[in-house]
């Protein structure tokens, strides 16, 4: 079957002459039909200008756009049937929510009757119907991110788009959004593209996630890739909360490493006497008064379901997850063993993941 | 046909003068179309008229004077009224210097309205008699003495209002009367280093200057007849004013010789400062409005507009022979002199009206003189040199 | 309740003192000119500046209305009143809607050398005007609409240009793009999106931008004398010419009526909307 | 579609374009030409060099426009800024019947100065007006004929002046203020402040840019001042309180003498340029949005 | 010891007449010396009022607030020895960061060279020594947040009030920030009052909650009580990610519970017969198929570190976390066993905690 979206070779630069900047360099992306894509990265890392270009309200320096087979370069972003969700929601402000969700329905001239029909449809699937009167500014955010979404809805593109859609709410209502979207993507299979900068939503909306840097693709994988076989150092650390523990490790012969000095029982891929870098997530390492690593508490933080304790070691701090029953204090003196079948190993001088 | 008539005389009396016109028009079935523009001595009414020119719309008829006329003229802009002006004989009927105002390289361009003079002194007979002044005075002399005593009575001697135009009818006055009129013409008209730099000068000046220190303080910004109006009520000794001043005298409805006097400014009883006011007509092309401008300039000059109108403005006709008995005293003097100095020579040009030189240099001469007036911070000497130099503009 | 301290009772009474002192520098020659409007010629002579009349006298505004000569006319401000709205409304709504038009593009449809079209005819808001009336009487002239109501609502709406583009570009710079990338591709074109979406959200500049253009061309005198014809002298022109109409006896009784007469829509647009003038302005009119 | 798309803005922006430019520019250059013209009565245009230069700084009037505006520019232009900013801040202390004092302030600006300069021309008259009105009352050594005063007057005008546009000083101010986060001021006084002081070392330097945005406005309406001091004083006593708008038009339209004014036009032009084309520059440099 | 912060009946009303709001109804909140207060609650529900009110931008309508024993009504805020960190920050815009930082020290006349010394000193202490010449709006948001914290600590107040300092900043400097705000209150020893609406934060930071909702004090307690023994049905739901799970249930004879028909071995402290809400945390539900309890999963979330499973029952959805090696499908039927001694339970009219 033809990819939904197909991203070849793209390309961004924007500026002249001396002052261009490469935002975008040779990105490639394909995703298949009713995919839910998602794209993380670090701010300015350029995953709005490549949502735009596939939108078509950007061009690119270089490279092709196929959508449903199509290479839709020079297509306006009216002709490409894609719906987009905007981090600031951009509604319309003099419009009523009705007029908002109907609007482009309107530009497309679909019969008014027609219109109301999608428009109460989409309403009762987001629970706004009673808004339908109101204008945007006497909504609440939470309300505002529906009629956003009800407006991408009413059209049933071929393709969504979605750009940071909740990172202006908060903590509680994202939550509920979040298993919405999830829910409409189930409901709809409409192929989508999602950009956003928390992780959880990252790992629990995606069938992929790609994450980018500095206008590179790093990785592109299911969220079961990128959390547990991260390709390189800056995937390791920057998915997850809180964030994967790095330690340098020189390895021994037989299956073990050294971690400044001390004696680990851990098989490494890289050649004895390399220098590796060890990847652990705190949920990976255990507190085990045995174990041949040890540190001193620094801090404990319970967050009610969990605690989290900085140990630090002479390998620098790591951070551990417990029980919220164990109960240990700053000062005190632990060992911390490790699960190996979870252990991650990176080269110390490129970062990248070292193949088992 | 239309005429739309673009003039300046928007006070009393003068107000009173352009509805005659109209009036006159109107009988002859044409349409008046009054462009009346304030402010500024015509100012105003020059940059509309320059405009209204520029864009090719111009107005039938422009009130405009003097040298300004030629340069009209000049710019070929001007209709010409010899058809009129043969039918209705001008050329017998006005005084060769004015003819030759109203021509531009022999062609009549523009219908004269009215002779003024500008040689006037009025004065109120009541402050006079406060002060015991017993007559009007001849000589400079004659008048510090009087105004000495009003000053003593405790009013104001000298009326006078705060437009460069207003300081510069007082001061050609006394050119006049200092030097005389062959000095005028050398020194204003024909702006002759020599003599303005002489001590002709230097002596008008410091007359001039003398003058200014009977004058009260409020006078700058004053309109001209606000100051007449000082005289009017006896706030005021004397006024340097044209004869228009009579008008507004006129108007309410005070009696020559006895509400009020007038006489030559003094040491100028042989000599006659005229100002014509004119009608410049512009070419047109809509001949229903060439028509009315014909009958316009036709009208201007009837011996029955001549008279109604300038009872009213206070002048004088400029056409020659007509009857005066309906005219005051003071115009039949004016008259009388205005034949009597075209013979002699004594028959002036008004600098500070736009009659003797071109818009340029009066308006540098009358700058210089004015700023010498109002700031007696100003030597003599350097007021003189300020003028002379005025006077090379161009 | 928490009593406040003296002192804070002590500041507010100065603060009001001297606000009201600033009013009563502002409203003084207000004041002078409504009353010296309602006074007769007696009490003219005879008062002061800041007496009261005697009596309402209306008789001064009824003849600067109706009556009063400005050269040979005697049919008082109420022609070239009239004029003035005739010409002010057009003025007004084309010179607000050409630089809506104008402020959109350059804020929201950016092109190559947009920028720099707008920094020269910003340029414009600052160049004199008696520099243009000669060439500009030419113009007319050549489009036939010298000395009318419509050459004045042209000319009004060139000097006006600058000054409302610069509004309105500067208050469109604050819509956030992604407004404009939603209605792109919800499918709105140029006008779709200026019509439906940007114009119902500039009431405030819309605001600003009218009660400015309106106290601007209402109140002109320059062009106003310079470029109407006989009728269509705008009222300022007929004040003018009223005011400067002076017999033995200044009628100031009557200038002051006329000039209220004048000033009485402007006015009456600052006190009704001059509410909306400051918001408009905080909301973007004012880099700040 | 594509090529239409792009098209559009640049047509609607076309005839501002054509129009703007033309005006501005064409009348520009035009004036420039006029200015080493023979132009007298009318336009014409024989070639004189930069002879209506030397003839323009050779005049004492001219001079005496330049130091007027100068003098009228600073005062003017300060005076409205410190009442301006004085008004809105004082305004800006929750004020009952803020509305009503703010409209009050406002609307000078909404009268024309045909109309003001009547008013004003009247109260500064020392027989009629200001003057009379103490000595009437019984104050008989007032003196105050500001006026009449040929090295005074140019203060009238700047009197006048201030009046009618501080009030708008005080809107942009005002507007500025409200504009100010609130939680600055709530910061200051927690860190210990007194109010002027918060206003004097938070507020005010908080306001630079408004600050400067007045002060062009103001700038060059001072510039251009030419309604205020031809309704006012005519450029009187003498030329006293002739300014360049004032001299410009004098010397074109009544005197004759279109070449000059069209000299003296384009010295206008480069003061305002020199003040204006920097400031421009900065605003546009400075925030190079993109979309 | 008497109290460092004491605020006694506080009520706050805005408007006048008819439309007066109260936005806070006779608050009551004790804070010993040395404390860190978290204040919690939906947005609107009056935590910056109260803020403001301590710190006297504020006056209240009624009530007393006591600063280490005296009472400071009337007493204007810069006298109250008082610093506190805005959410915007409200630098001042025009001073560079060393004069920001030492503003407060200026106004109290704190002599140049002494001043200098602390400015230097916090510089140090927040490592932004290398930014002090720079203006707030050269900064970033970490920095300017920084920079905040700076003004305040510069002071040595005797009492700090935060207002949301970190809600601007992205997930990962607010992890940092969250630590070094830890750190600092441990070596300071200053008694603080800080408002979040990050749960995460509240749970870490505080020592004690309070939680609020509409202007009415909900609970004021230990993080541990707050998210183990929340007072009622409102502070169980708005603490905690994913929310606690709340079931109907009908209290059986003999310690067991009936939940729409399925009977639980679970003791219930109300009367027999009577409704009660039980309340579970997702970590405190197993899945185990033995367990009578049973549901269809309906979605599966996986974090990386857990993996949440939302399962529908005939008493609605429940949340169940588990370990991220755990594999359901959505569709599959489960059983949910419970944590009996981590259960709560609620009145099911009023909401209210039932004591064990
Ligand atoms: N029109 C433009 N001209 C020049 N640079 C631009 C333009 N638009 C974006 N950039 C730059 O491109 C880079 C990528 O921007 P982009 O908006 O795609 O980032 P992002 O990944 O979406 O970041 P964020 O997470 O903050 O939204 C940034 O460094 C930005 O400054
Ligand atoms: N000056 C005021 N006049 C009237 N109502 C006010 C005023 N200040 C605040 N309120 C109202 O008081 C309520 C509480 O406001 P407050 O700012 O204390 O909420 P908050 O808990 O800090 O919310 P957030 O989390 O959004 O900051 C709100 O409903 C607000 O609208
Ligand atoms: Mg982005
Ligand atoms: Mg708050």
């Amino acid at each position: 079957m033809a990819s939904a979206l197909d991203i070849r070779g793209v390309r961004k630069c924007f500026g002249k002459g001396e002052h261009t900047v490469e935002v975008l360099k040779k990105i490639d992306i394909d995703v298949a039909p009713g995919e839910f894509l998602i794209l993380v990265g670090p701010s300015g890392c350029g995953k709005s200008t490549l949502l735009n270009i596939i939108a078509g309200l950007e061009e690119p320096t270089e490279g092709a756009i196929h959508l449903g087979g199509r290479n839709v370069i020079g297509v306006p972003p009216a002709q490409r049937d894609i719906a987009m969700v905007f981090q600031s929601y951009a509604l319309y402000p003099t419009m009523n929510v009705a007029d908002n969700i109907g609007f482009a329905l309107e530009m497309r001239k679909v019969p008014k009757a027609e219109r109301q029909r999608r428009i109460q449809e989409v309403a009762a699937m987001l629970q706004i119907t009673h808004l339908l009167d109101r204008r945007p500014s006497q909504l609440s955010g939470g309300q505002r991110q529906r009629v956003a979404m009800g407006r991408a809805l009413a059209r049933e593109p071929q393709l969504f788009l979605f750009d940071e859609p909740l990172s202006n709410l908060d903590a509680k209502l994202r939550v509920e959004m979040r298993a919405e979207i999830k829910r409409l993507h189930q409901a709809s299979g409409i192929t989508s593209v999602y950009v956003t900068h928390d992780q959880i939503e990252a790992m629990t909306l995606g069938s992929r996630i790609a994450v980018m840097k500095d206008g590179v693709l790093q990785q592109l994988g299911t969220p079961d890739d990128i959390y547990n076989r991260p390709a390189n150092t800056y995937v390791a650390t920057f998915i997850g909360s809180p964030t994967m523990n790095l330690v340098d490790t020189q390895v021994l012969e037989g299956g073990a490493v050294a971690l400044a000095g001390i004696e680990l029982d851990l098989p490494c891929p890289a050649a004895t006497g390399a220098h590796a870098t060890l990847g652990l997530r705190p949920e990976h390492i255990r507190l085990d008064g045995s174990a041949p690593w040890k540190g001193e508490v620094s801090v404990v933080e319970p967050t009610g379901a969990d605690t989290y304790v900085v140990v630090s070691t002479v390998s620098g701090d790591v951070t551990v997850r417990v029980a919220p029953q164990v109960r240990v204090q700053p000062g005190e003196r632990v060992g911390l063993a490790v699960e190996a079948a979870h252990a991650s190993w990176f080269d110390a001088r490129s970062g990248q993941r070292l193949a088992a | 046909g239309e005429v739309e008539v673009l003039h300046y005389w928007t006070s009393g009396g003068e107000a009173k003068s352009a509805a005659e016109l109209r009036k006159m028009m109107q009988s002859k079935g044409h349409t008046w179309k009054d462009f009346a523009v304030a402010g500024g001595g015509g100012d105003n009414a020059m940059t509309v008229l320059k405009s209204r020119v520029v864009s090719g719309n111009p107005p039938s008829a422009a009130q405009i004077k003097g040298p300004a006329i030629q340069e009209w003229a000049a710019e070929g802009v001007l209709a010409n009224l010899d058809a009129v002006a043969k039918a209705e004989n001008w050329d017998a009927s006005l005084p060769v210097v004015v003819a030759n105002v109203m021509k531009y390289k022999g062609n009549y361009v523009a219908a004269p309205v009215n002779v003024h003079r500008v040689n006037w002194l009025w004065a109120s007979p009541e402050v006079l008699k406060k002060a015991g002044v017993p007559a009007m005075p001849k000589t400079f002399d004659e008048f510090f003495a009087a105004a000495d005593k009003i000053k003593a009575a405790g009013l104001i001697p000298v009326a006078h209002g705060g437009q460069n135009w207003q300081d510069f009818t007082t001061f050609e006055s006394v050119v006049l009367g200092v030097g005389g009129a062959k000095f005028y013409q050398d020194a204003l008209v024909k702006l002759d280093q020599k003599a303005l730099n002489s001590d002709t000068m230097k002596k008008s000046l410091e007359t001039f200057r003398k003058i200014k220190s009977y004058t009260d303080p409020a006078a700058p910004g004053r309109d001209w007849n606000l100051a007449t109006a000082m005289v009017m009520q006896g706030k005021a000794g004397f006024q340097f004013m044209g004869d228009w001043a009579k008008g507004e005298f006129i108007a309410a409805g005070k009696v020559p010789g006895k509400d009020f006097l007038c006489a030559a400014a003094p040491g100028t009883a042989n000599a006659f400062t005229f100002n014509v006011d004119s009608f410049a007509m512009y070419k047109l092309k809509d001949a229903g409005a060439q028509k009315a401008q014909a009958d316009l300039a036709a009208a201007i000059m009837s011996p029955a507009f001549q008279e109604v109108f300038n009872l009213n403005k206070g002048s004088i006709p400029v056409r020659l022979g007509m009857k005066m008995d309906k005219f005051d005293d003071c115009a039949k003097l004016s008259s009388k002199d205005f034949v009597d100095t075209a013979r002699t020579g004594g028959l002036v040009p008004s600098v500070a009206h736009g009659m003797a030189v071109s818009p340029a240099a009066e308006g540098a001469i009358k700058d210089a003189v004015s700023q010498f007036w109002n700031n007696d911070k100003i030597s003599v000497a350097d007021g003189m040199k300020n003028i002379a130099k005025a006077a090379t503009t161009q | 309740m928490t009593a406040k301290p003296l002192s804070h009772h002590v500041a507010r009474v100065l603060l009001m003192g001297v606000l009201l002192l600033g009013a009563a520098f502002f409203l003084a020659p207000l004041y002078v000119m409504v009353v010296t409007s309602l006074k007769d010629a007696d009490e003219l002579r005879n008062g002061n500046l800041l007496s009261l009349p005697g009596s309402l006298n209306v008789s001064a505004w009824r003849e600067a209305w109706s009556s009063a000569c400005t050269g040979a006319d005697c049919s008082g401000l109420r022609p070239f009143f009239w004029h003035s709205v005739w010409m002010a409304i057009p003025a007004v709504l084309i010179s607000t809607a050409w630089g809506a038009l104008n402020g959109y593009v350059l804020s929201l449809w950016k092109f190559k050398g947009s920028e720099t079209f707008f920094g020269l005819l910003l340029f414009g808001v600052f160049m004199p005007f008696q520099v243009v009336l000669l060439p500009m009487s030419q113009v007319l002239g050549w489009l036939g609409i010298s000395s009318s109501i419509g050459g004045l609502i042209l000319v009004h709406c060139l000097a006006g240009l600058p000054s409302t583009t610069l509004f309105f570009r500067n208050y469109y710079a604050a819509v956030p793009g992604e407004l404009l990338n939603a209605a792109r591709l919800d499918g709105a074109g140029f006008w779709q999106i200026f019509l439906r979406i940007i114009l119902p959200m500039s009431t405030p500049i819309v605001m600003v931008t009218l009660i400015w253009q309106f106290t601007q061309i209402w109140n002109d005198f320059l062009f106003g004398v310079a470029f109407s014809g006989a009728d269509s002298k705008p009222v300022t022109v007929g004040l003018n010419n009223l005011a400067n109409t002076t017999s033995s006896v200044k009628a100031y009784n009557v200038d002051m009526a006329a000039a209220l007469i004048a000033a009485l829509p402007t006015v009456a647009v600052y006190v009704l909307a001059g509410r909306y003038f400051v918001r408009g302005l905080t909301a973007g009119a004012v880099k700040g | 579609m594509k090529s239409l798309d792009n098209l559009l803005p640049k047509l609607v922006l076309a005839p501002a374009f054509v129009l703007g430019l033309a005006f501005i520019y064409g009348f520009m250059v035009w004036n420039g030409v006029l200015s080493v013209t023979a132009s007298r009565m009318l336009p014409n245009y024989e070639f004189v060099g930069l002879e209506q230069y030397v003839r323009l700084f050779d005049m004492d009037r001219w001079w005496v426009a330049l130091r007027n505006m100068a003098l009228f520019g600073v005062l003017y232009v300060g005076l409205s800024m410190a009442l301006g900013v004085l008004l809105a801040i004082l305004l800006d202390q929750k004020v009952r019947a803020e509305g009503f004092i703010r409209t009050i302030y406002l609307y000078p600006m909404a009268l024309s100065f045909v109309v003001t300069g009547t008013a004003w021309k009247w109260i500064l008259n020392p027989s009629d007006g200001l003057q009379k009105l103490m000595q009437d009352l019984g104050w008989t050594s007032f003196t105050f004929d500001w006026l009449v005063q040929s090295d005074m007057a140019i203060y009238c005008v700047v009197i006048a002046g201030v009046w009618q546009s501080a009030g708008f000083a005080m809107a942009l101010f005002l507007a500025g203020l409200r504009g100010i986060d609130d939680s600055i001021i709530k910061a200051a006084q927690i860190d210990g402040a007194s109010l002027p002081r918060i206003y004097w070392r938070i507020v005010l330097p908080a306001l630079r840019p408004v600050f400067f945005s007045t002060l062009m406005v103001l700038a060059h309406l001072s510039i251009k001042s030419f309604d205020l001091v031809m309704a006012l004083t005519a450029g009187g006593p003498g030329y006293a309180t002739d300014v360049p708008a004032t001299f410009m038009y004098a010397m074109s339209f009544s005197r004759g003498q279109i070449g000059l004014g069209a000299a003296s036009a384009t010295i206008m032009l480069a003061t305002v340029a020199a003040i204006v084309v920097p400031y421009l520059y900065s605003e546009l440099r400075s925030k190079p949005h993109d979309r």
